[in-house]
This record gives C-alpha cells, sequence and structure tokens, in this order.
C-alpha cells in the first residue's frame, strides 16, 4: 500500500512566497505594468525573508522539514536562504531603474527572475540531492533565459555559451548523482553520510568518481577553474542587471548546493578534498591573473567573481563547523559589494557593455557619491579592512589553514596581492582629476539604485566594523554539523 | 578617553564631508588639537590601562586597546604632527577639505595601530591606514602615482596578509581562546613552527620598517605624493614596523627572533648604509628624505633585532622622533617646492633671500644626522651602542651610515640653500605666518627631546625591559 | 538478467561518447545533442542501480532527469533559433563577439 | 515485432528498387517546385520556416513531459486518494498557469 | 528444441501472422473505403479488376512494386529511403501488443504478440514515432513543399497527441492499470468503459483522428496548399509503405479504442442469453469491433470538410487539451471524494458533459474559429515601464 507524503506547509512556505511571485508575475504580465510587478515581488521576497526569519529554530529545536527530509528548513538554510533573498532584492531595485534601458523591460524579466530564485532557495533547503538539482535546474534554465533575454547578439551569444556550458555541467553532475547513488543506495544526505562509512571497495570507486564528477559539475555552475570559461563572456555579454543576479545569488545557490552536498552528505567521503583543493588553486591563479589584464571594468568584475569563487571555495575546505561558518559570511558580503558594485556599473554605464576601466577616470569629481561608494566596494572585494570583504578572507584563510592547507593559504595570499592591483587601478583611477567630458550615461533619476547601492555600502561597511552582526548568527558551528540532516 | 582619542579624528574626517567649506581648516585643526591635548592627558595620567572587550566573540577577535609606554610616545608624536601637518595643509593646499578629512582618517588609524593589544584589531587598524594615504596618493598626486601606487599596495598588502595568515596560525597552533595579546603570550608556539610564524609576521613589518630588499616601494610613494609634503608626513608616521616588531613580534615569537637574529641584524645594518648611499646620489629631495628615512629605520631595525635593552630602546626613541624631524623636513621641502616649483637639490642660493627658512631647515637637518644636543643623537647613538655588544661589525657597519648622512645631508644642503642664486630666478619669500610653527614646533620638540630625555625614556623603558627579560635577557 | 555492472558499463560509455562530443563537436546542435546523450547515460545508471538496490529514489530520479531534459530542449532550442535567424550559423567558433 | 515490421518495410523497397524500371533523368529527379526550377540546393540548407513550428515543438515537449508525470499518478490514483487528487490539482494549477501565458502570447495563434 | 527457442518461434510466427493480415486488412480497406465512398456519393468505385473489383488491391500492390523507384538529386539518400520503413514499422510494430483475447486463449497460446505492463502507453509511445516517419520524409526530400508539409503534420500530430494522452487518463484512474488485460478485464467487471468516460471517449476519437491524418484533419496532405504535403517526391513502393502506413495506424487506432472503452476482445454480456460463451469468443469480437471504427473512420470522410490550419491547432490546443484535463480533474475529484456511491454517477456526469458540450457547440466554436490571443500584438509589448528613465 502506497503512503502519502508527510506535506508540511511551514518550511515550504519561503519557497512558495517566491513562487508566487513568479506565478504572478507570469500571470499578471498580460494585465500589470511591469513595474508593478516588480514592487510585488519586492514585497514577496521581503515576506519571505520574515518567513525564514521565523523559520528559525533556537538551541535545542529540531529543525521543521517536509517530504520526509527532502527539504530541511535548518538553520544553514535559513542563513543562506536571507543572503539569497538580500541579492535579490537587489537585482530586484536595480532592474527598476535600468531594465528599460537595457531592453529587458518584459514580465518575463521579472517572472525569470523569481522562477530562478525558487530554485535557489529549493537548494539552500535541500535535504537531499532530488531537491537539490530540481533547484539547481531550475535556477539554471531561468538563467539562461534571463542572459538571453535582451535581443542583441551580444545577450544570446552569451546565452547559448552559458547554456551549452552550463547544460554540460548539469550532465556531468547529474551523471556522478547517479554513481553517487549507485555507490551508497540513497539520494538523501543523510543516508549518503550515513552510507559512506562503510563501503565495499568497489562501491568506493564509484563513490570517488561520483563525487568527483559532482565537483566538476558543481565547478561549472560556480565556476572553478578549468570550468570557469563561461564566466566572464556571460557575465559580460548579458545586461548588466542580469550579471549581477548571475554573480551574486545563482552563485550563493551553487555553493549552497555546493555545501550541502560535500559539507554534508560527502563529508567523509575521500579524495574530493584533494581534487578541490587543486580547482581552488588553479581557480585563483587564473581568476586573478587573467583580471590583470582587462580593460573593460564589466569584465575585469566578472574575472574577480571567477576568483572570488576561489577564495569563498576555500572555505570548503575548512571543518564543516569553521568552514560553514567562514562560507555563511563570506557569501552575504560577496553578494552585498558585488551586488553594490554592480549596481553602479549598471546606473552608469552608457551601453551594456560596461564600461571601460579608463572610463572611470575622475568619476570622483562627477558623482562622488557613486565614487565613494565603488571604491568602497572595491576596497572590500580586495579585502582590506575596516570594510567586509577582509573578514570573509580571513575567514576563508583561516577554514583551509586550521585545516591543514595552508600551501593554499599562501597562494590564497600571493593571489589578493594580484587582486589588489586590479582593484586599485580602478578605484584610483576615479580619483584622479580628468578634464575631459563625460563617458557617463548621466540622466535620470535613480532612487532604487540608489538604495540598493546605499544598502551595499552599509552593509560591509557595518558588517566589517562589527561583523559579530552577521557572523554571531552564522557562527555556531552547530548549524553546519548538521548540515546532512539527520 | 583613549576610545575617544582613537576615534576623534576619524569623526572629525566625517564630520568635515558636511562642514561648509569656509570653515574646513579650522574644523580640522581643532579636531588636531583636541587629539593632541587628550593625548597629553593621558600622558599626565600615566597612560591608558589595558581595555578589553569582545568584538567578534566567534571568532576570538576583541576590542583591547591600551595607550602606555612607546606606544604612548608613538601615538602623542602622531597626534602631534597631524597637527603641523593640518596646519601646514590649511595653508599650503587650495580647497583642502578632503585632504585634510584624509589626514584625519589616517590620523585615527595610526592611533588605533599604536594602541591595539589584538592582533586582528592590528591588523584591522594596520590595513585601514592604507586607505587613506592610497586616496592622497590618487587625488593629490604626481604623475607617475599609478605605478607607485601599485608598488605600495602591493607591497604593503603582500606582508600584511602573510601576516594575517602567522596570525591565524599564532592563535591556532598556540590553541589560545581569543587574539588578544594577553591570551596568545600566554599561549605560546613552540619550534619550527614559530620561526615560520615569525617570517610571516616579519614579512608585514619588513615592508612597512622598511628593510631591504622590501624598501622599493618607499621613494616612489614619497616622490609622486602631493609636492607639499603633507601625505609624506601621514606616510613617514606609516612606517610603524619597528614599533609592530616590538609590540608583537618579539613578545610571541621570542626564541624564533633570537634565532633569526644575526641574519636580521646583518640586513638591517645594509639596510642603513645602503639607503644612505643610495641618498647620497639623489637629486630629489623627496627621494633624498626617503632615502634618509631608510636609512634611520636600518638602525631602528638593528636596534630592535639587537634584542638588546639599550639599542631596543634607542631604536624606539629613534623610531619616534626621527618621524617628527623628517615630517618636518618634508613639509620644509613643501615649502621650498611652493617657493621655486622644483624638489630638486640643485636651485641654489635660497638661503640668500630665505633665511629662515634655510635656517630651520638646517636645524632640522642636524637634528637627522643626529648632531648631539637634538633628538637623533640620543636614539641613534643607543643603537650603535647596544648593537655593539651584540654585533660589533654590524653595528660598525650602521655606524658608517650616520657618516654618510652628514654627507649627503650637507652636500644636498649646500647646493641648494648656499651658492649663488642662478641668474633671472624667481624671488624666494621667506616663512610667512603659520608656516613658522609648521617648522618651528618640530624643531622645538627635537631640541627639548634632544637635551632632556627622561620623560620619553620614561614611558619606554619599563615597557623595553619586559618585553625583554620575558625573553630571557640578553 | 545481466548484471548491474553491464549496465554501468554501458552507461559509462554513453557518457563518454557524449562527453567527447561535447569537446570535439563545433555545433551548438551537436553539443547539445551530446549533452542530451549524457543526461540519458545518468539515467541509464540511475534506473540500473535502483534495480540492484530494489529502491524506487533512483526510479523518480530518472523521472526528473527526464523532465530537466525536455525542458532543456524547450530553452536550448529556443537560444539556438534565436541566433540561428540572426545569423545563420550555429557553429559556436563563430560566436566571438565576446571574447573567449 | 519491430523486427518483422522493420523486415517487411525493407524488404519491399528492396524488392521494389530491384524490380522497377530505372530510367531517371534530370528533369524527373528534380525537386517539384510547380514546375519552375527548385531555388535552394537540398536538404538542410537555405529552408527557412516559420518559427512557430518550433513553438509548437517546445510547447509539445513541455506539456508531453507533463503527461508523463501524470500517468503514473493516474495508475496509482486510488490508492492515495485524497492527498493525490491535491497532488493533482496543485499539478494542474501550476499546468494551468503556463497554458493561460502561451495562449496570451498567441503561441497557438496561426496567422 | 529448448523452450526459449520454441516460444521465439511461437512469438515470430504470430508477428508474421499478425503483420501479414494487418497488409491483407490495409489492402481491402482501400478497396472498401472507395466503395463505400463512391456510394455515399452515388457513383460506382473500382470495379474492373476482378469480379466487383475484388482483385483492385493486388494490381495496386503489383503496380506499386515495378513502378520506377524516383530518388530526387537534392535529397539525403539515407533518411530519404529510412523514413517510409520507419512509418510502417511502427505501425506495424503497434498493433502487436494489443490483446485479442485473454491469456492463453489461441490455442493454448497468447492471442498477442507482446504484452508490456505499461500496455497503454508503450503503445502510445510506438504509434508516436510514426511521427518520425513523416518528418524526416518530409525533411529528406529537400524540396519546399514535402519540407512544409512535413512540418505542418508533426506539429499537428504532437499538438494531438496530448490530447489523446490526456483523455485516457481519467480511465486510467479508474482502472489503475495500463495494461491492456487489466482494462479488458475492468471493464467485463464494471462495464464499457465508454459508458464512465464518454467525454474522454469522444476527445479520445477526436485525436485518433488527427493523429492519423484522416478527414477532418488529412491537411498534410491538402493538395490545394501544399501538392501532397511530405509525399510530394515519394513514388512507387515508398509512396506505398506510407500509405500501409496510414491505413495500419488506423486499424491500430481502431483496436485502441475498441479495447479502451468498448470492452476489448469481450463480446457484449447480454449476448450470454443466446449462446451460452459467446462474449468469451477470442478475437471475433475485436476484429468486430475495429471494422466498425473503420467503417466509421471512412463515414466521416465522406461527411465532414477539411479544417483550415489555424482552426486546427487551435482546436487542439484550445479546446481539446483543456477539456482532456476537465475530464481528468472531475474523473479525479469524483474518485477522490465520492467514490463511495458507485461508478454510475460518474457515467452520468461523464455523459452530462459531453451533452453540455454538444449543446454549448456554437459558443464553442469561437475558440477555434477565432483568435483570442494577441500572437505578435504589438500595441503594448514590451510593456514600457512606468516613469524611470
Amino acid at each position: 500500500m502506497l503512503t502519502a507524503p508527510d506535506i508540511a506547509l511551514a518550511p515550504l512556505l519561503p519557497i512558495l512566497l517566491v513562487l508566487a511571485g513568479a506565478i504572478s508575475s507570469t500571470v499578471l504580465g498580460f494585465h500589470l505594468p511591469r513595474r508593478t510587478l516588480t514592487y510585488i515581488n519586492l514585497a514577496l521576497l521581503v515576506l519571505s525573508g520574515i518567513a525564514m526569519g521565523l523559520l528559525w529554530s533556537g538551541p535545542g529545536e529540531v529543525p521543521a522539514t517536509a517530504f520526509g527530509g527532502g527539504l530541511q528548513a535548518d538553520n544553514a538554510a535559513i542563513l543562506l536562504g536571507l543572503t539569497i533573498v538580500v541579492g535579490s532584492v537587489m537585482t530586484l531595485l536595480v532592474s527598476l531603474d535600468t531594465a528599460y534601458r537595457a531592453r529587458v523591460s518584459f514580465p518575463e524579466f521579472d517572472a525569470m527572475l523569481m522562477y530562478a530564485i525558487t530554485g535557489t532557495l529549493l537548494i539552500a533547503f535541500s535535504g537531499d540531492l532530488i531537491v537539490m538539482l530540481i533547484g539547481l535546474e531550475v535556477m539554471s534554465l531561468a538563467s539562461y533565459v534571463l542572459a538571453t533575454l535582451q535581443d542583441s547578439r551580444r545577450a544570446e551569444e552569451s546565452g547559448l555559451k552559458y547554456f551549452l556550458l552550463g547544460s554540460a555541467g548539469s550532465a556531468i553532475l547529474i551523471y556522478g548523482l547517479a554513481l553517487v547513488y549507485g555507490a551508497t543506495g540513497s539520494l538523501s544526505y543523510a543516508g549518503i553520510a550515513e552510507a559512506t562509512a562503510g563501503l565495499t571497495p568497489g562501491n568506493l570507486g564509484l563513490l570517488v568518481g561520483g563525487a568527483l564528477l559532482l565537483l566538476a559539475g558543481f565547478g561549472f555552475k560556480v565556476a572553478l577553474a578549468p570550468f570557469h570559461q563561461w564566466t566572464p563572456d556571460v557575465y559580460s555579454g548579458a545586461p548588466t542587471s542580469v550579471s549581477l543576479f548571475l554573480s551574486t545569488v545563482v552563485k550563493v545557490a551553487a555553493f549552497a548546493g555546493m555545501l550541502r552536498v560535500f559539507g554534508g552528505a560527502l563529508q567523509n567521503a575521500p579524495f574530493w578534498a584533494s581534487a578541490l583543493q587543486i580547482l581552488i588553486a588553479a581557480t585563483l591563479i587564473i581568476g586573478n591573473a587573467a583580471s590583470l589584464f582587462q580593460t573593460n571594468f564589466k569584465r575585469m568584475l566578472a574575472y574577480s567573481a571567477v576568483a572570488h569563487t576561489g577564495f569563498v571555495a576555500m572555505t570548503l575546505l575548512g571543518t564543516p563547523g569553521l568552514g560553514g561558518a567562514a562560507l555563511g559570511y563570506y557569501l552575504l558580503i560577496y553578494t552585498l559589494m558585488t551586488a553594490a558594485a554592480l549596481a553602479i556599473v549598471a546606473a552608469l554605464q552608457r551601453t551594456e557593455a560596461g564600461m571601460e576601466i579608463n572610463d572611470l577616470r575622475g568619476l570622483y569629481y562627477r558623482h562622488p557619491g557613486y565614487a565613494i561608494a565603488l571604491a568602497v566596494c572595491l576596497a572590500s572585494l580586495a579585502g582590506l579592512p575596516p570594510f567586509a570583504g577582509f573578514f570573509g578572507k580571513y575567514l576563508a584563510f583561516q577554514a583551509a589553514f586550521q585545516n591543514g592547507y595552508v600551501w593554499l593559504s599562501i597562494l590564497a595570499v600571493l593571489a589578493s596581492v594580484a587582486a589588489l592591483v586590479y582593484y586599485l587601478r580602478p578605484a584610483m583611477l576615479m580619483f584622479m582629476p580628468d578634464r575631459t567630458p563625460a563617458r557617463e550615461y548621466a540622466h535620470g533619476q535613480r532612487p532604487a539604485t540608489n538604495l540598493t547601492v546605499a544598502l551595499g555600502v552599509a552593509g560591509i561597511t557595518v558588517l566589517g566594523l562589527l561583523p559579530n552582526l552577521w557572523y554571531g548568527w552564522v557562527a555556531d558551528p552547530a548549524i553546519w554539523e548538521l548540515l546532512a540532516g539527520r | 578617553m583613549i576610545h575617544l582619542m582613537i576615534f576623534l579624528p576619524l569623526l572629525g574626517a566625517l564630520l568635515l564631508l558636511v562642514t561648509p567649506r569656509t570653515w574646513r581648516e579650522e574644523v580640522a585643526g581643532f579636531v588636531a588639537a583636541l587629539t593632541l591635548g587628550l593625548g597629553l592627558w593621558l600622558w599626565r595620567d600615566g597612560g591608558a590601562a589595558l581595555y578589553s572587550a569582545p568584538w567578534v566573540p566567534a571568532l576570538g577577535a576583541t576590542y583591547s586597546v591600551e595607550l602606555a609606554g612607546p606606544s604612548l610616545a608613538l601615538a602623542l608624536i602622531t597626534a602631534l604632527m597631524t597637527l603641523v601637518a593640518v596646519i601646514y595643509a590649511a595653508r599650503r593646499i587650495e580647497n583642502p577639505g578632503t585632504m585634510l578629512a584624509l589626514v584625519l582618517a589616517m590620523e585615527s588609524a595610526l592611533l588605533g595601530i599604536f594602541a591595539a593589544r589584538d592582533l586582528v584589531l592590528f591588523y584591522v587598524f594596520f590595513e585601514a591606514a592604507l586607505l587613506p594615504s592610497l586616496l592622497m596618493l590618487a587625488i593629490y598626486g604626481g604623475p607617475g602615482r599609478m605605478r607607485a601606487l601599485v608598488k605600495f599596495a602591493a607591497y604593503t598588502l603582500l606582508g600584511s596578509l602573510l601576516m594575517l595568515l602567522s596570525i591565524i596560525g599564532v592563535r591556532y597552533y598556540g590553541g589560545s581562546p581569543t587574539f588578544a595579546l594577553r591570551d596568545l603570550v600566554a599561549n605560546p608556539v613552540e619550534g619550527t613552527a614559530q620561526t615560520w610564524l615569525y617570517l610571516g609576521f616579519l614579512a608585514a613589518m619588513a615592508v612597512k620598517l622598511p628593510l631591504w630588499p622590501l624598501h622599493a616601494w618607499l621613494p616612489d610613494f614619497h616622490e609622486q605624493n602631493h609636492p607639499s609634503g603633507v601625505p609624506d608626513v601621514m606616510g613617514t608616521l606609516y612606517k610603524v614596523g619597528g614599533y609592530g616588531l616590538f609590540a608583537f613580534a618579539l613578545p610571541l615569537f621570542p626564541d624564533a627572533s633570537l634565532e633569526l637574529r644575526p641574519i636580521l641584524m646583518a640586513l638591517a645594518a645594509f639596510t642603513a648604509l645602503y639607503g644612505a648611499w643610495i641618498a647620497f646620489r639623489q637629486t630629489n629631495w623627496k627621494r633624498l628624505l626617503a632615502y634618509a628615512g631608510l636609512s634611520h629605520m636600518g638602525i631602528v631595525g638593528l636596534g630592535i633585532f639587537s634584542l638588546n635593552e639599550t639599542a631596543t630602546v634607542g631604536a624606539l626613541y629613534l623610531l619616534a622622533f626621527q618621524n617628527v624631524y623628517t615630517g618636518a623636513l618634508f613639509l620644509g621641502v613643501g615649502m621650498l617646492q611652493e617657493r621655486i616649483g622644483s624638489v630638486d637639490t640643485r636651485v641654489g642660493g635660497v638661503m640668500t633671500q630665505a633665511g629662515a627658512l634655510s635656517g630651520l631647515t638646517m636645524a632640522l637637518w642636524f637634528a637627522s644626522i643626529a648632531v648631539p644636543g637634538l633628538a637623533g643623537f640620543i636614539g641613534e647613538f643607543s643603537v650603535l651602542l647596544g648593537a655593539y655588544q651584540v654585533a660589533p661589525w654590524l653595528a660598525f657597519i650602521a655606524g658608517l651610515s650616520t657618516i654618510a648622512a652628514a654627507a649627503y645631508a650637507l652636500t644636498a644642503f649646500q647646493t641648494t640653500f648656499w651658492q649663488g642664486r642662478p641668474l633671472g630666478s624667481v624671488r624666494v619669500a621667506d616663512l610667512r605666518q603659520t608656516e613658522w610653527l609648521v617648522l618651528g614646533i618640530p624643531l622645538a620638540v627635537a631640541l627639548l627631546f634632544g637635551v632632556y630625555s627622561a620623560p620619553a625614556l620614561n614611558l619606554i623603558q619599563p615597557a623595553v625591559r619586559g618585553v625583554l627579560s620575558a625573553l630571557g635577557g640578553s | 538478467m545481466a548484471p548491474t555492472a553491464y549496465y554501468v558499463a554501458l552507461s559509462g560509455l554513453l557518457f563518454a561518447i557524449g562527453m567527447i562530443g561535447v569537446l570535439t563537436r563545433r555545433t551548438a546542435i551537436m553539443i547539445f545533442l551530446s549533452v542530451e546523450l549524457m543526461l540519458n547515460a545518468a539515467n541509464l545508471a540511475l534506473v540500473a542501480f535502483a534495480r540492484s538496490w530494489g529502491d524506487l529514489a533512483g526510479q523518480t530520479a530518472v523521472f526528473i532527469v527526464m523532465t530537466l531534459a525536455a525542458a532543456e530542449v524547450a530553452i536550448g532550442l529556443a537560444i539556438i533559433v534565436a541566433i540561428f535567424r540572426k545569423r545563420e550559423t550555429t557553429n559556436v567558433d563563430d560566436l566571438a563577439t565576446l571574447k573567449g | 515485432m519491430l523486427v518483422i515490421a522493420l523486415g517487411i518495410g525493407v524488404l519491399a523497397v528492396i524488392v521494389s528498387a530491384l524490380l522497377g524500371p530505372k530510367k531517371a533523368s534530370r528533369t524527373k529527379l528534380m525537386a517539384y517546385e510547380s514546375g519552375n526550377d527548385p531555388e535552394h540546393g537540398g536538404v538542410g540548407t537555405g529552408h527557412r520556416f516559420p518559427v512557430h513550428f518550433y513553438l509548437v515543438a517546445m510547447l509539445f515537449i513541455v506539456f508531453d513531459i507533463e503527461t508523463a508525470f501524470f500517468f503514473p499518478l493516474a495508475v496509482a490514483y486510488q490508492k492515495l486518494v485524497p492527498f493525490a487528487f491535491w497532488e493533482a490539482l496543485t499539478f494542474v494549477a501550476l499546468l494551468l498557469v503556463g497554458y493561460y501565458y502561451i495562449l496570451k502570447k498567441g503561441v497557438v495563434e496561426w496567422t | 528444441m529448448p523452450d526459449w527457442l520454441a516460444e521465439l518461434l511461437i512469438t515470430l510466427l504470430k508477428g508474421v501472422l499478425v503483420a501479414l493480415a494487418l497488409l491483407t486488412t490495409f489492402a481491402y480497406m482501400t478497396l472498401i473505403e472507395r466503395r463505400l465512398l463512391a456510394r455515399m456519393q452515388i457513383r460506382y468505385g473500382p470495379n474492373r479488376v476482378g469480379p466487383g473489383g475484388l482483385f483492385q488491391p493486388l494490381a495496386d500492390a503489383v503496380k506499386s512494386i515495378f513502378k520506377e523507384d524516383l530518388r530526387v538529386t537534392m535529397a539525403d539518400k539515407l533518411v530519404y529511403t529510412m523514413a517510409p520503413i520507419v512509418a510502417i514499422g511502427m505501425a506495424l510494430t503497434a498493433f502487436g501488443g494489443i490483446p485479442a483475447g485473454p491469456a492463453g486463449s489461441l490455442f493454448g497460446e497468447d492471442p498477442w504478440v507482446y504484452q508490456l505492463d505499461a500496455g497503454i502507453l508503450a503503445l502510445l509511445a510506438i504509434t508516436s514515432m510514426g511521427v518520425y516517419g513523416i518528418f524526416l520524409g518530409g525533411w529528406a526530400s529537400g524540396s519546399k513543399y514535402p519540407i512544409l508539409g512535413g512540418l505542418r503534420s508533426s506539429a499537428q500530430m504532437i499538438s494531438y497527441e496530448l490530447g489523446m494522452g490526456l483523455s485516457i487518463l481519467g480511465l486510467l484512474m479508474l482502472v489503475g492499470s495500463t495494461a491492456f488485460v487489466n482494462i479488458v478485464e475492468w471493464q467485463a467487471a464494471n462495464g464499457w468503459m465508454l459508458l464512465f468516460q464518454s467525454l474522454g471517449f469522444a476527445l479520445f476519437l477526436v485525436s485518433s483522428f488527427a493523429e492519423t491524418n484522416r478527414t477532418p484533419f488529412d491537411l498534410p496532405e491538402a493538395e490545394q496548399e501544399l501538392v501532397a504535403g511530405y509525399l510530394t517526391e515519394y513514388s512507387a513502393i515508398k509512396w506505398a509503405l506510407f500509405q500501409m502506413a496510414e491505413y495500419v495506424n488506423m486499424i491500430t487506432a481502431s483496436a485502441i479504442m475498441a479495447t479502451l472503452f468498448f470492452g476489448g476482445y469481450r463480446g457484449p454480456v447480454f449476448l450470454e442469453g443466446l449462446i451460452p460463451g459467446i462474449s468469451g469468443w477470442p478475437i471475433i469480437w475485436l476484429v468486430v469491433k475495429i471494422a466498425f471504427f473503420l467503417f466509421l473512420f471512412i463515414w466521416v470522410r465522406a461527411t465532414l470538410p477539411r479544417f483550415r490550419y489555424d482552426q486546427l491547432m487551435r482546436f487542439g490546443w484550445k479546446l481539446l487539451l483543456p477539456l482532456a484535463l476537465a475530464n481528468t480533474m472531475m474523473t479525479a475529484a469524483y474518485l477522490a471524494f465520492a467514490r463511495g456511491l458507485g461508478l454510475w454517477p460518474l457515467a452520468l456526469l461523464s455523459l452530462l458533459g459531453l451533452l453540455l458540450l454538444f449543446a454549448m457547440s456554437d459558443r464553442v466554436r469561437v475558440l477555434w474559429n477565432k483568435p483570442t490571443g494577441r500572437r505578435g500584438a504589438d500595441d503594448s509589448w514590451p510593456t514600457r515601464p512606468l516613469g524611470g528613465d
């Protein structure tokens, strides 16, 4: 006899709220102007965030689950989910100002964005590989569309590239999933974690193969070298508000998936960590070296996103308690600073190709507010205190260092120095006086963008001075040691 | 009180952003003076005791600050020189709001560096000071500033990130609950790990000391900065490597410091001689001063690395007061540049038209080349004396640099201020209004502490004794 | 009944063929078809494993993967058609507006 | 069965190929285009068809998969009521969202 | 002779027999169709070859084989040849899965060639493979009209396949199995499915017509618009194979309808009173029912005019699909909440739905006559956001 699964609506609520936004954008798009839809979606996102806050389980409480553990509303999920919500809200705000100029002001833009967010939340809340896979694909598919939505050669080309490499990555990931299933006979994180303890040698081989394929698949999604090649092209080819979304929310979600899978399910599986550290090393070298030679600011940010992937991924090498906390902190900071920087690019660029680094010269004398904000973002991206990016990097180093990856930490230090150099150039150019005419798109009111930038800059400053405001929440190692669920 | 002293300048900097343009100089001066006043008050009270509060408990980072001993001395000097710089900047720079804000922000970070008794906090202040100095260079710098910027930032960050790893390692391997210095000292790291961590720490401090071969950023940095010399004063103050080594590296890595002493002392001595030698060949006042500073820092390094009480006291003394006269000299160069439009050392004949300027500059130079009776002498002499007890030959090599210093300083001084004024050149005005103060106060301080060193020594000596006795004495 | 290993070997072969296709083919459609092949290889492996473990979860996963494949087809074709109509080529080497 | 069925087809083609006359001429082998010379060069070249067909194809894929999901539910339906009903209702509701969208977009309109 | 070999040989034999039977049926089907159409149009059909035209199919077959097999120069050789083979192969294969009686009823053997648990699903899958034949044929011809014809018919077939699949969902819910035998047995126990799923049957019937490209859905061959559609460049035996496939599909569709909705291989129970055991006779009943449906196909062809293409698509997407879903949900709701009332209220509901549909036919007709969406409506799309820059 079949039994109906347990459906608990409470842990689903944050996701359902976002999904409701997606659906309403799809349906109401024919009747309402896009701006109204965006307001609705913003409200729903905030509600979703509140719902997550209400799901927070204090010490001793058992986190809510649904579908027999397939969906875990544990604290890790909530923290990552909140980060996603923050990034999404910033994306939507920026799109309010810039979508029309970018020629993506369709209701579909909002709808796809919300679908993608639904997917990202599913990943963060996933309790087994299937849910994770569904979330990952919902997110990826919607992102492919977002990248292509603008009717221009650049966007279409970036969309195709994204799609081809992304789907290849998914296929590899799914095959890895199949192998892990074959080795352990379970698809739930808890089941896998349990089964990895005592495996026969034959199954161990399968497990290692599966884990490596999963790693490669996730490598595509988060842009770890050598699977990163799509990133710069897609980020610089897509409309800037979409790049913002792709480089923050989507990346956060992919890391959430990685954390769940590698930090939770495959925590005790052998060998993947060794492979991961090599990938990270390659990412750090390639990402930072390539950024040094970019002349286009948006493209440079794209490469810097690759470089940051390397730093973020270092947290995965830490013990779950320490690494998870570092990841939780870094991802929020990364979201804030990247989103704010790209929001400024979106507001000031003349074309969707972004601006050249040399165009930034003298920005301080034309748009002092934006220039200071951008400088703060860049300093934070470079990891300079007192901005929050420093603590992110610090925690990442600490996680890797304390788990014995000393040489990787030293490499990361060298990479950070290279990173500083390329962040420094645009940051300093902005303050150098310049007499040539402005190269920015100077018209229009941008209240929403300004709000986003203010949010981001305030966030990275306050969290840099008082990291405990966020780190205090994520720091509890118990949160991250339960990633696999029970 | 101590918190107010650290953060008051930063508040002032923020205040400047909203102050009407006409009042900015006054506000900045007031804030700088107030900070100095606070510092003096602290001095009168015998320094501020250790204050410690959790900052990021989950991380083990604390907010621990203390101003006593050498750090108080350095903080006072910082406050003093900031005030001098503010005074000069207000007169010299057109619409100086941004510059003043940056100077004050930097002062905050520097005070923080000296006050911090927690490694993470120290690191944060250490890096935070970088930002204003970078911005000053970017906004007011010369044509080649991008290169200088990149060099400066890259060197600094390379060192400090390696230090960051060491910081992580010190706590991790030692098993200390927090990053507060007190806890770290109580949970020391043993064995070879200590040496490696010391090297990481040293990387940052050697860049900031600076020590050969990590000094390459220094001349470019000074050369490209605003000609007034105001940013250079702050840059000089930012050379905190000696202090960092004394305050953190020695207590934390006693065995390693002992183990590496010969190598490091040799490097420091070489730096001193090398700086002096290169300075001798400079024709640009700013580069010359930069190399002169490098040479002094070599001597400071020699003192610190020697682990000898006399030498260490002398090194800290020198570190504190060379800021005064080197800073003032940079400002003097700024005045010269304002008058003749160049920082070349071969303009000639300035003395004939601007006697006061030349005279004060020469007096400051005497301080710099360690003429007895001025503050520089006490420092350099103690260092050489102490170092001689540890490594006579190295002390001798370093001692050569003092002779070289006399040579380069006098040569450059002669070609600039004496000789005949070239025909048809602009007439050089003498000191005006606040410029008297700008050069006079530092000279007065150098003179005072050159003659009556007890107050400063009283601050420095107990601390040094404490640190070195923990090392097992030598 | 053939042992699971045979099925897994076959699926591995399919996967490898797909992988090689992705790496060597230059038209978008062919790359895309190779990806689909890889997905089906995963499906085969999942079914084989599900049978050997006597567990339904694997079969469910196959359903999901099939859906994903379909959705990918829908979206991928849309993108490819959009590009093809604009430039009459789907050779990825010709798409060089954005430098690699 | 498949073998037999395909065998019959192949057999028929071969027999016909063996027995039929072969008197081809250029005109006879020309593609039909109402008596004009054909314009384009054959398979896969130059033929452009309305993009609409692609849309229908995509819709089919999506809806067909949806049907595929429905079949297992239908077979197990009576063992799972009433849960299955709500499940199906949710499913159909989501489906209708997409359906409404394509209707409004006019994908099934052939002008 | 080992068991498996015997099994294999018997299966092969059955397969060959079924194939031959289908081909014969096809052959005579053409004749019957022409004769019937002629009768309905008050004229004579073919009546020259043999008595009453009885050898006409034979003559046609011979002619097809001996005609010149053209292959236009621009065609893709392999695919061009494969297409008709795929079409006929799939068509023939599909029929093999339909049971003509309960297990072991055919001289101790099972009256089917193969039997899968997924029964109806597998059958639908195989029949839809037939689309490949048509599309590839059109594409491989390398000529304009065939491509358009191929595309059109593919689009049509896939559109109606959805309706077809959805319309049997209610049935599956009732039976709880997809195997044909189970479906037939269920009907033997509870009465013909036609009663409980009359709406579903109507939808399935319509879809079947569309799937087999029969009037009124025979657009792919609309000679006024597309010459002969995908068949334009085909001649001789390949052309004949396509025709064959179409008719075999018709037969299969009839068989499926008979099995799903009309009790399959079982006769009506009330006849048991006349001759005991008559409803259990194998094969006979199925053949009778198939014949009935084939007649229906011909009848409709003689009666109804052809759809326009836009009407066809709208009909499929805007009427058939939602109705099929509605039917499914109605059945689902009934089964979930009113199962205790027995099955007859469901029959009533379903019939009511069908009648309602007929009654509303004038209202419903706008659905496929008038465009309601905003295809390419340029007036307000893309929407300009209010305010902003």
